[in-house]
């Protein structure tokens, strides 16, 4: 049982996303972290990527026809590289990082833990009130698969080396090159699922990333290298994330990126490495061809290695039969010994948005168990500021890696500069160079380019205060009209650079206003995430206001009958809806919308309509748990015939035993998902329509069920599932999206045909009914939501996180956070897991007592207002008033800093700090000179 | 809307699968088409079916296009699409299973010198207790026809001292007799 | 002559207009190099002087790229953007400047589409048009 | 080390070089081989194509013998080998133990191993045994060992060797100081059981492997079992008489290769009824 007086030291081992990810948010919260890494740097997989972005508008960034006549300037987007996030864990005054470390020895129980952590040179020991594993999976070793040529054929690697080759080809004068003759390949090809799917080596899961991973590494390596074609031969294409669909549509369309269905089963070599062979069936005619290719990647699952069996001993926790942590499902994070959480693919293989995710889960799993032990925290020292007003401008340039010399030579020509930094790279071997030239140099004005100002501005503001320099005498430019990643001439590049250095040069100290933290939530939808979202937040100490629209909460739980991993939904919603109400800190609203919001975070007031008219509602933070509906289909005769149904009447049926035993069962996937309509993959329905098919083969196992499909996207540990339905004869057959099958009803049954694309051949199949996978669709409130939240929703409808991979539950607007069915199709599992991570990163504000306010707002000159009143009849919100001394002031905490005051003002007495009339005017200037 | 080609129906009695798993032991619903069975098999090119076309069809119940097929007696035996499938299908026992199957029922089979061959090795083996392999050559083109076909080539082995002309002297005396008549008897039952 | 390429300076909302922007190249619009966006936080920030200089910079056209009236993210931004557009139409109009140099578009984030169309209407217009200053455009070409 | 033998049928006839150089080479190293006595054959292909009960009872009768000598069986032959360890495997269960008890009055405990040529000579013998006995270094020569689809494709049973890409019959070659080269087609299938009657199969496999050995530089292919010599050499020779500009590689077992390279004549080793010549080797060996 729980101590009494709890440590509020936390211990996590394994520092990659996950571990990261949790220590960040514990350390902000207030806990003190000890991160416990075995190797000799935090990262874990992901720091070793090129990329790690798989959306659609990712290497839109140059494309494969970037190159044109001109010289072009590589402009990376470096909105996916993990340094920002390393250099937050490494700097943190909360974190402490043990290298190369291990733990060796744990004792005791929740709140009181006493751990020993050791590397080969010390040892020691250390109080912790929790502990998280983040140890990760790791990838497949290909030389157990030895058909393949690993190891034997040097143009034979692991998509971990592709990677490698990958960044080489990045760096300033690289090419992607083979490795056995440094010739760039004509030919590429990927094998899937190596080592994955599989139950006689490797992992008989399917782990998840890979398909998408090799789409991104196949658009790279043609972003580098345009001449090069590259086939990816696979079993099934799973882009089953957010936006994953449209990026494998542009590796296809746009990349001209060729996917063959069917595996090349060995590699083969040729005399002196010329080429690779591989064998493999046209799908169309049934030919079996051999064709040379001058690159093979095998693309490598993720499996648990030694070190995770060895840590599950050490720390008394039990392993599933694939040797992945213990969890209780739909939960992900608690491990069968309480006290000790997990994070990231430790439970089983996801991506880093969804190992992020578990990360702030995890944290919030601690925050629930040991709420007390929160510190306050220590206040980072910084030097005392300088000051510099009346000084000359001394502005330096830092140029990031990779920008070529021609714009260093231009940057030195810009007035006021008195130092050109080259090569300046994102991690903290950049940030040490930044701070000690601003020192040397006596820099007061500071441009960055080749950065997403989005991304880096808090880094390199961090750095600036650090060396006493006011932090908002910087300004970030990603050297592109729109900030977009890609080529830009090298003529636009060095405009942009003089543009942002005009406006730079302008730039005035300015100053954060502080103001105390509402410590209280808002969670709008009650379904599963909201609800759990809700639950998490409470027990971390936090008031709760959940406001649900519906009569009743639940969400689509009340309409499901069991989780694709065979949970009974029916009895966990019921003991979900007990704790919540249960719950004194959580005041549930049904039958209420959210209205308006209005603030900034830490200090929100909405406005939510309930029955009993408006009322208001102050909160800190708000969590957006709003879900998503059904598609209602209108292919296939739905609604027309009765025998046609959908999965969930299916589900429904058969629960309440209505549905018959012995009738024959054909079931058709992606209905309105992967159409031109809903050009997503809605990531749920195969394995609905699997558990589903599993279930009335249970019924009675001489039934038939057919599925038709197009890819079995059963991820992860779903691809158990796939495999049991295969056992228990539940036939699959595939069809091609352009030839989907056909139904005609006769009176005692359905014809339905298909042409099975693997025996190339028609298959009439007579059927009793029809049962179609219906894809998801936003919620019909989310554009109402939206706009009340002023943020913007995705193509499909969905909301957009701020940043995909590292923050996939923060909004855009800081303070606001989302969780489930919202953002994109999520399975129970990862919606109750998504709603404790936002609640992790919700509570990571609650718990601050005080926040600073936004520096972009408008201020008046006393000396030259008059006194005029425009300001304050024309703001939106009220933040101008006339002062004791009749002069106009502005309340910089109301202030949004839209600047309608400031154009507005007659007398020219009002500015917006951070667009300055002087700053325009500047950069309008540079224009003018060209 | 479809090409034509052949139209299959399904269902078809569930009964072949059962019996194929039930006698092979091996269960051909696993296959998931990852076709690696296919592309590493050194004779799919000469199949009126692939490996994983043929698991495809004993899942759908399609006996007669499976015994009938020139598939199974095109295969070598190399078990090569056996150690590669992910999921741990022995085909090329499975295959075994259906070869039996198909000349107990009574297919037609298009290649029918293997199984005389292979009745004749196994009655050489019965009798004698070991092969012979001079002997195995001529009865069995006496059989399959085609008697001079490597005339020469047993002329230069015979001259090498390659192949004994004297067959040797029974071995395993009634012991393979036994075996013979268990197998007989069992194969009557299944 | 080598074609003639209209300089045009686009003065983009943060919500509105510049996400628009983003999209349009996103989903495969090229910039010409003549186009340049300056990015305020609202289109009510503009001020005529804004627009005047960017003429007076060399644009031969002034476009502000805004969210709808009824969308705007400060309320009333957008409108009040209408009214310096027609204050600034209005000088143009009497120092002798073609009023359709000078446009106010109202876009939202998602508009990549309308944004790039508006765009290339825009540009062929202006090329009708001609340069607003003829000596100077070969000091560009220079350039 | 004392062994039992089970030369299977072809070891007595078309394999009687291989045969006898196992013997030669093994007395050398030290191996006592006790042929099985009355073996029976194993039946190799056709048994497990027709009939499984007769597939395992076969063999079954021959591993019962060895246990009851109390010696692991060394069989060279990759079929018979291939047959009795899934013998082995298919005795664990209690329906063929019941038949073999019931045919033969034998019983097999499990309590012996099949081993094939190569574990008995890297595994067993190990390799600096094998390198004090090399007296004529085959230097210059350059080699493709191939296992044939047999040895090592044992599906569901550990086997000795990688079963897509072996490397100890290579490590042997190199130690007789010749150079193994490295082909992708070590363990490829030479379509043996197709070599009477399916003739066109055969010569596509078979062709395949010769041109394969030559495009990878090998001057020769040294082999394990008697089924692939043989049918390596019967399709170079036929080739060899169709095309009569066409060198064909030698083929011959790696006990023969070995031989000579421990110093026994080309005679001894059984060269001179090889029905390719190895022409060079032979004037090298025979200096
Ligand atoms: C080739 C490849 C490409 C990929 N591309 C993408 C992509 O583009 N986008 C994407 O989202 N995902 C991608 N992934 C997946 C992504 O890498 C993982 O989802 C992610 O790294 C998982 O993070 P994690 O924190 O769970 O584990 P990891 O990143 O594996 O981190 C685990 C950490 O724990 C440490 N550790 C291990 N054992 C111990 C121990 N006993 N004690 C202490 N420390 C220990 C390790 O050293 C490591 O630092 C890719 C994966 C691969 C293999
Ligand atoms: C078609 C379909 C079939 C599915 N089938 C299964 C299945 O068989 N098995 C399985 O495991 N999973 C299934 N799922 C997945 C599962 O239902 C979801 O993972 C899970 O319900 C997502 O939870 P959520 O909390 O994000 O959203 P929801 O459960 O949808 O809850 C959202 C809640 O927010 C409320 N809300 C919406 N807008 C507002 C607003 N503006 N103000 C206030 N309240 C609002 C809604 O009324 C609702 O109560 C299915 C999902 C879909 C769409
Ligand atoms: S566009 Fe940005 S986020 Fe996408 S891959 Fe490129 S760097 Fe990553
Ligand atoms: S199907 Fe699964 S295991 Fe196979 S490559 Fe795709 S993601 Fe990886
Ligand atoms: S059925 Fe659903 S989960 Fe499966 S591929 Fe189609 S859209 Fe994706
Ligand atoms: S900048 Fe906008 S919000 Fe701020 S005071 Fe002026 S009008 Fe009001
Ligand atoms: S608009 Fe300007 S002059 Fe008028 S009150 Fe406001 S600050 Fe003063
Ligand atoms: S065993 Fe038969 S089917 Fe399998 S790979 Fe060999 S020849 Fe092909
Ligand atoms: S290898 Fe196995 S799973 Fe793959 S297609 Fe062949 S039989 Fe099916
Ligand atoms: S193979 Fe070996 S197996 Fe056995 S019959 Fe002979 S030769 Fe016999």
């Amino acid at each position: 049982m729980k101590q009494a007086n709890p440590s509020n030291e936390i211990l996590i081992s394994g520092g990659g996303v996950s571990g990261m990810r949790a220590a960040l948010d514990l350390a902000e919260t207030g806990y003190k972290v000890h991160l416990v890494e075995g190797s000799s740097d935090i990262g874990g997989l992901a720091k070793d990527l090129e990329k790690s972005c798989m959306r659609a508008c990712c290497a839109s960034a140059s494309g494969p026809e970037g190159q044109g006549e001109e010289e072009m300037v590589r402009n990376d987007c470096f909105l996916c590289t993990l340094d920002p996030l390393l250099v937050e864990v490494k700097t943190h005054p909360g974190i402490t990082v043990y290298n190369n470390a291990k733990i060796e020895s744990i004792e005791g129980g929740p709140g009181a833990f006493k751990a020993v952590l050791s590397s080969g040179k010390w040892k020691t020991e250390l109080e912790t009130g929790a502990v998280i594993v983040a140890t990760g999976l790791e990838p497949f070793d290909a030389s157990l698969k030895s058909e393949l040529g690993w190891g034997r054929y040097p143009d034979v690697l692991t998509s971990v080396e592709f990677e490698k080759l990958l960044i080489d080809a990045a760096s300033p004068g690289g090419k992607l090159a083979r490795p056995s003759d440094g010739k760039i390949p004509e030919k590429i090809a990927f094998l899937q699922c190596v080592g994955s799917r599989d139950v006689n080596v490797g992992a008989s899961y399917c782990s998840s990333v890979c398909c998408q991973y090799a789409a991104k590494e196949a658009m790279t390596a043609r972003t580098y290298s345009p001449e090069t074609s590259i086939t990816i031969f696979y079993i099934d294409v799973r882009s089953h994330g957010k936006d994953w669909e449209r990026f494998t549509d542009r590796a296809k369309d746009d990349f001209g990126i060729v996917f063959k269905k069917g595996l090349p089963s060995r590699v083969t070599g040729t005399p002196g490495n010329r080429a690779l062979i591989l064998r493999y069936e046209d799908e169309e005619t049934g030919e079996y061809r051999e064709e040379e290719f001058d690159l093979v990647v095998l693309s490598v699952g993720l499996v648990p290695g030694e070190s995770l069996r060895e840590t599950a001993k050490i720390l008394g926790i039990q392993l599933t039969d694939h040797d992945l942590i213990k969890v209780n499902p739909p939960d992900e994070i608690n491990t069968d010994r309480a006290g000790i959480f997990a994070a990231g693919t430790v439970t089983g293989p996801c991506d880093i948005a969804e190992a992020t995710a578990r990360g702030s889960a995890a944290a919030a799993a601690v925050g629930e168990l040991i709420p007390e032990g929160r510190l306050k925290k220590d206040e980072k020292k910084y030097p005392p500021e300088r000051d510099i007003t009346g000084q000359e401008v001394r502005m330096g340039i830092y140029l990031a890696d990779g920008l070529p010399t021609a714009l260093a030579g231009a940057a030195r020509n810009i007035p006021h500069t008195v130092h050109v930094e080259e090569g300046l790279k994102p991690g903290e071997e950049g940030l040490m160079t930044l701070r000690r030239t601003i020192a040397k140099e006596k820099l007061n004005r500071v441009l960055i380019a080749g950065f997403d100002p989005d991304m880096y501005n808090g880094v390199f503001r961090e750095a600036l205060r650090e060396t006493g320099l006011n932090p908002y005498l910087l300004e970030v430019t990603a050297l592109s009209e729109t900030g977009l990643p890609g080529p830009v001439p090298e003529k636009k590049a060095v405009e942009m650079l003089k543009r942002a250095a005009a406006r730079t040069a302008k730039l005035r100290p300015l100053y954060d206003s502080k103001f105390p933290v509402n410590k209280s939530a808002l969670v709008v939808g009650a379904g599963v995430s909201g609800l759990n979202a809700a639950l998490s937040l409470a027990r971390q100490g936090f008031p709760v206001i959940l406001i649900e629209k519906e009569s009743e909460a639940g969400g689509r739980l009340r309409k499901t009958v069991k989780t694709s991993s065979g949970m009974e939904t029916g009895p966990y919603l019921k003991d979900l809806l007990k704790q919540v109400k249960g719950e004194p800190r959580i005041t549930l609203m049904t039958g209420s919308t959210l209205k308006e919001v209005s603030g900034v975070v830490g200090d929100f007031t909405s406005a939510v309509m309930t029955p009993s008219g408006e009322q208001e509602i102050d909160h800190g933070v708000l969590v957006i748990a709003a879900g998503a509906s059904e598609y209602r289909p209108s292919e296939y005769m739905f609604g027309e015939d009765e025998r046609v149904i959908t999965q969930s009447d299916l589900a429904l049926k058969m629960a309440a035993g209505t549905f018959p035993k012995d009738k024959t069962i054909v079931m058709i996937q992606c209905v309105g998902s992967r159409s031109d309509e809903h050009p997503y993959c809605s990531r749920t329905c195969c394995a609905d329509a699997v558990r589903n098919a599993i279930d009335l083969k249970a019924q009675n196992p001489d039934r038939h069920v057919f599925i038709l499909h197009r890819d079995i996207r059963t991820y992860g540990l779903a691809e158990d599932l796939y495999r049991e339905a295969r056992d228990a004869g539940v036939n699959f057959l595939r069809f091609d999206e352009d030839m989907p099958p056909g139904v005609e009803p006769r009176k005692d049954s359905l014809q339905v045909r298909i042409y099975d694309t693997q025996l190339r051949a028609n298959i009439a199949i007579t059927a009793d009914y029809l049962v179609l996978s219906c894809g998801w669709v936003a919620g019909k409130s989310n554009e109402e939501l939206a706009g009340t939240l002023d943020t913007v929703l995705d193509e499909d409808g969905f909301f957009v996180p701020a940043q995909e991979k590292f923050y996939p539950q923060d909004m855009e607007c800081e303070g606001m956070f989302m969780c489930g069915g919202c953002i994109y199709p999520a399975s129970i599992e990862e919606a109750v897991t998504q709603g404790r991570a936002a609640a992790g990163r919700a509570a990571a504000i609650l718990a601050k007592e005080e926040l600073a306010g936004p520096p972009m707002h408008a201020v008046v000159d006393p000396d030259l207002c008059a006194s005029c009143l425009s300001c304050v009849r024309l703001c939106p919100y009220e933040a101008p008033f006339i002062n004791d001394e009749g002069k106009a002031e502005v309340l910089a905490l109301v202030c949004r800093g839209c600047g309608i005051c400031v154009s507005e003002c007659p007398a020219k007495a009002l500015s917006l700090e951070l667009c300055t009339d002087e700053q325009v005017l500047a950069e309008l200037e540079v224009v003018s000179a060209l | 809307m479809f090409p034509e080609k052949a139209v299959l129906s399904a269902p078809v009695d569930p009964g072949f699968l059962r019996k194929v798993r039930e006698e092979s032991g091996e269960d051909p619903s696993r296959c998931y088409q990852c076709l690696r069975c296919s592309t590493g098999c050194p004779l799919s090119s000469n199949m009126d079916y692939t490996p994983h076309q043929v698991m495809r069809l004993i899942q759908l119940g399609q006996k007669d296009e499976v015994l009938g097929s020139d598939a199974i007696w095109v295969c070598v035996s190399c078990y090569t699409c056996s150690v590669r499938c992910p999921n741990d299908i022995n085909i090329a026992h499975l295959y075994d299973t259906l070869r039996q199957m198909a000349v107990r029922e009574g297919y037609e089979i298009k290649r029918s010198q293997i199984p005389i061959f292979h009745r004749e090795f196994l009655g050489q083996v019965k009798y004698l207790g070991r092969l012979h392999e001079l002997m195995l050559m001529g009865f069995y083109r006496l059989r399959a026809g085609g008697l001079f076909d490597d005339m020469d080539l047993g002329y230069d082995m015979v001259r090498k001292g390659r192949l004994g002309l004297l067959p040797s002297f029974p071995h395993g005396g009634k012991d393979l007799k036994r075996i013979y008549d268990y197998a007989g008897k069992e194969a009557k039952t299944s | 002559m080598a074609e003639f390429s209209p300089r045009i300076t686009l003065f983009c909302c943060e919500s509105c207009g510049f996400p628009a922007a983003e999209r349009a190249v996103k989903q495969g619009y090229s910039l010409s190099p003549e186009c340049r966006l300056i990015k305020i936080p609202c289109t009510g920030k503009l001020d005529v002087l804004y627009i005047l200089k960017a003429f007076e910079a060399g644009s031969d056209g002034v476009a502000i790229a805004g969210c709808p009236e009824d969308a705007c993210r400060y309320e009333t931004g957008s409108l009040r953007a209408k009214n310096k557009f027609d204050k600034t139409r209005a000088i143009l109009e009497k120092i002798g400047i073609e009023p359709e140099r000078i446009k106010r578009w109202q876009v939202s984030s998602s508009m990549g589409e309308k944004f790039s169309r508006l765009l290339s209407a825009m540009e062929e217009e202006l090329a009708n048009l001609g340069p607003l200053f003829p000596d100077r455009l070969k000091k560009r070409g220079d350039n | 080390m004392k062994l039992a033998y089970f030369p299977g049928c072809s070891l007595h006839s078309s394999g009687r070089d291989y045969d006898k150089s196992i013997r030669m080479v093994l007395g050398k190293l030290g191996v006592d081989l006790v042929e099985i006595p009355d073996w029976n054959c194993c039946g190799a292909t056709s048994a497990h194509v027709t009939d499984e009960n007769l597939a395992v009872l076969l063999p079954a009768r021959n591993l019962a013998i060895a246990e009851g000598m109390g010696l692991d069986i060394l069989a060279p032959c990759s079929a018979c080998h291939q047959r009795l360890v899934i013998a082995e495997e298919e005795l664990k269960k209690e329906k063929f133990q019941k038949a073999l008890k019931e045919t033969t009055g034998k019983e097999f405990a499990g309590k012996i191993r099949t081993l094939g040529i190569l574990e008995v000579l890297m595994g067993k013998v190990g390799p600096e045994a094998i390198e004090k006995e090399i007296k004529t270094p085959l230097k210059g020569f350059k080699v493709a060992s191939y296992y044939g689809c047999l040895i090592a494709r044992i599906p569901r049973v550990k086997t000795f060797d990688d079963r897509e890409n072996p490397t100890s019959m290579d490590r042997l070659v190199d130690l007789t100081g010749a150079e193994a080269v490295d082909w992708p087609f070590k363990a490829d299938c030479c379509g043996a059981s197709f070599g009477i009657t399916q003739k066109p199969f055969f010569h596509k496999l078979s062709g395949r492997l010769l041109d394969g050995a030559g495009d990878f530089g090998a001057q020769a292919i040294v082999t394990v079992c008697p089924f692939c010599q043989l049918n390596l050499e019967m399709a170079g020779y036929k080739e060899a008489k169709e095309t009569p500009s066409r060198t064909p590689l030698p083929v011959m077992s790696i006990t023969q290769w070995l031989a000579l390279a421990m110093g026994f004549t080309a005679k001894q080793a059984g060269l001179s009824s090889l029905l390719v010549e190895p022409g060079r080797l032979r004037e090298t060996v025979s200096r």
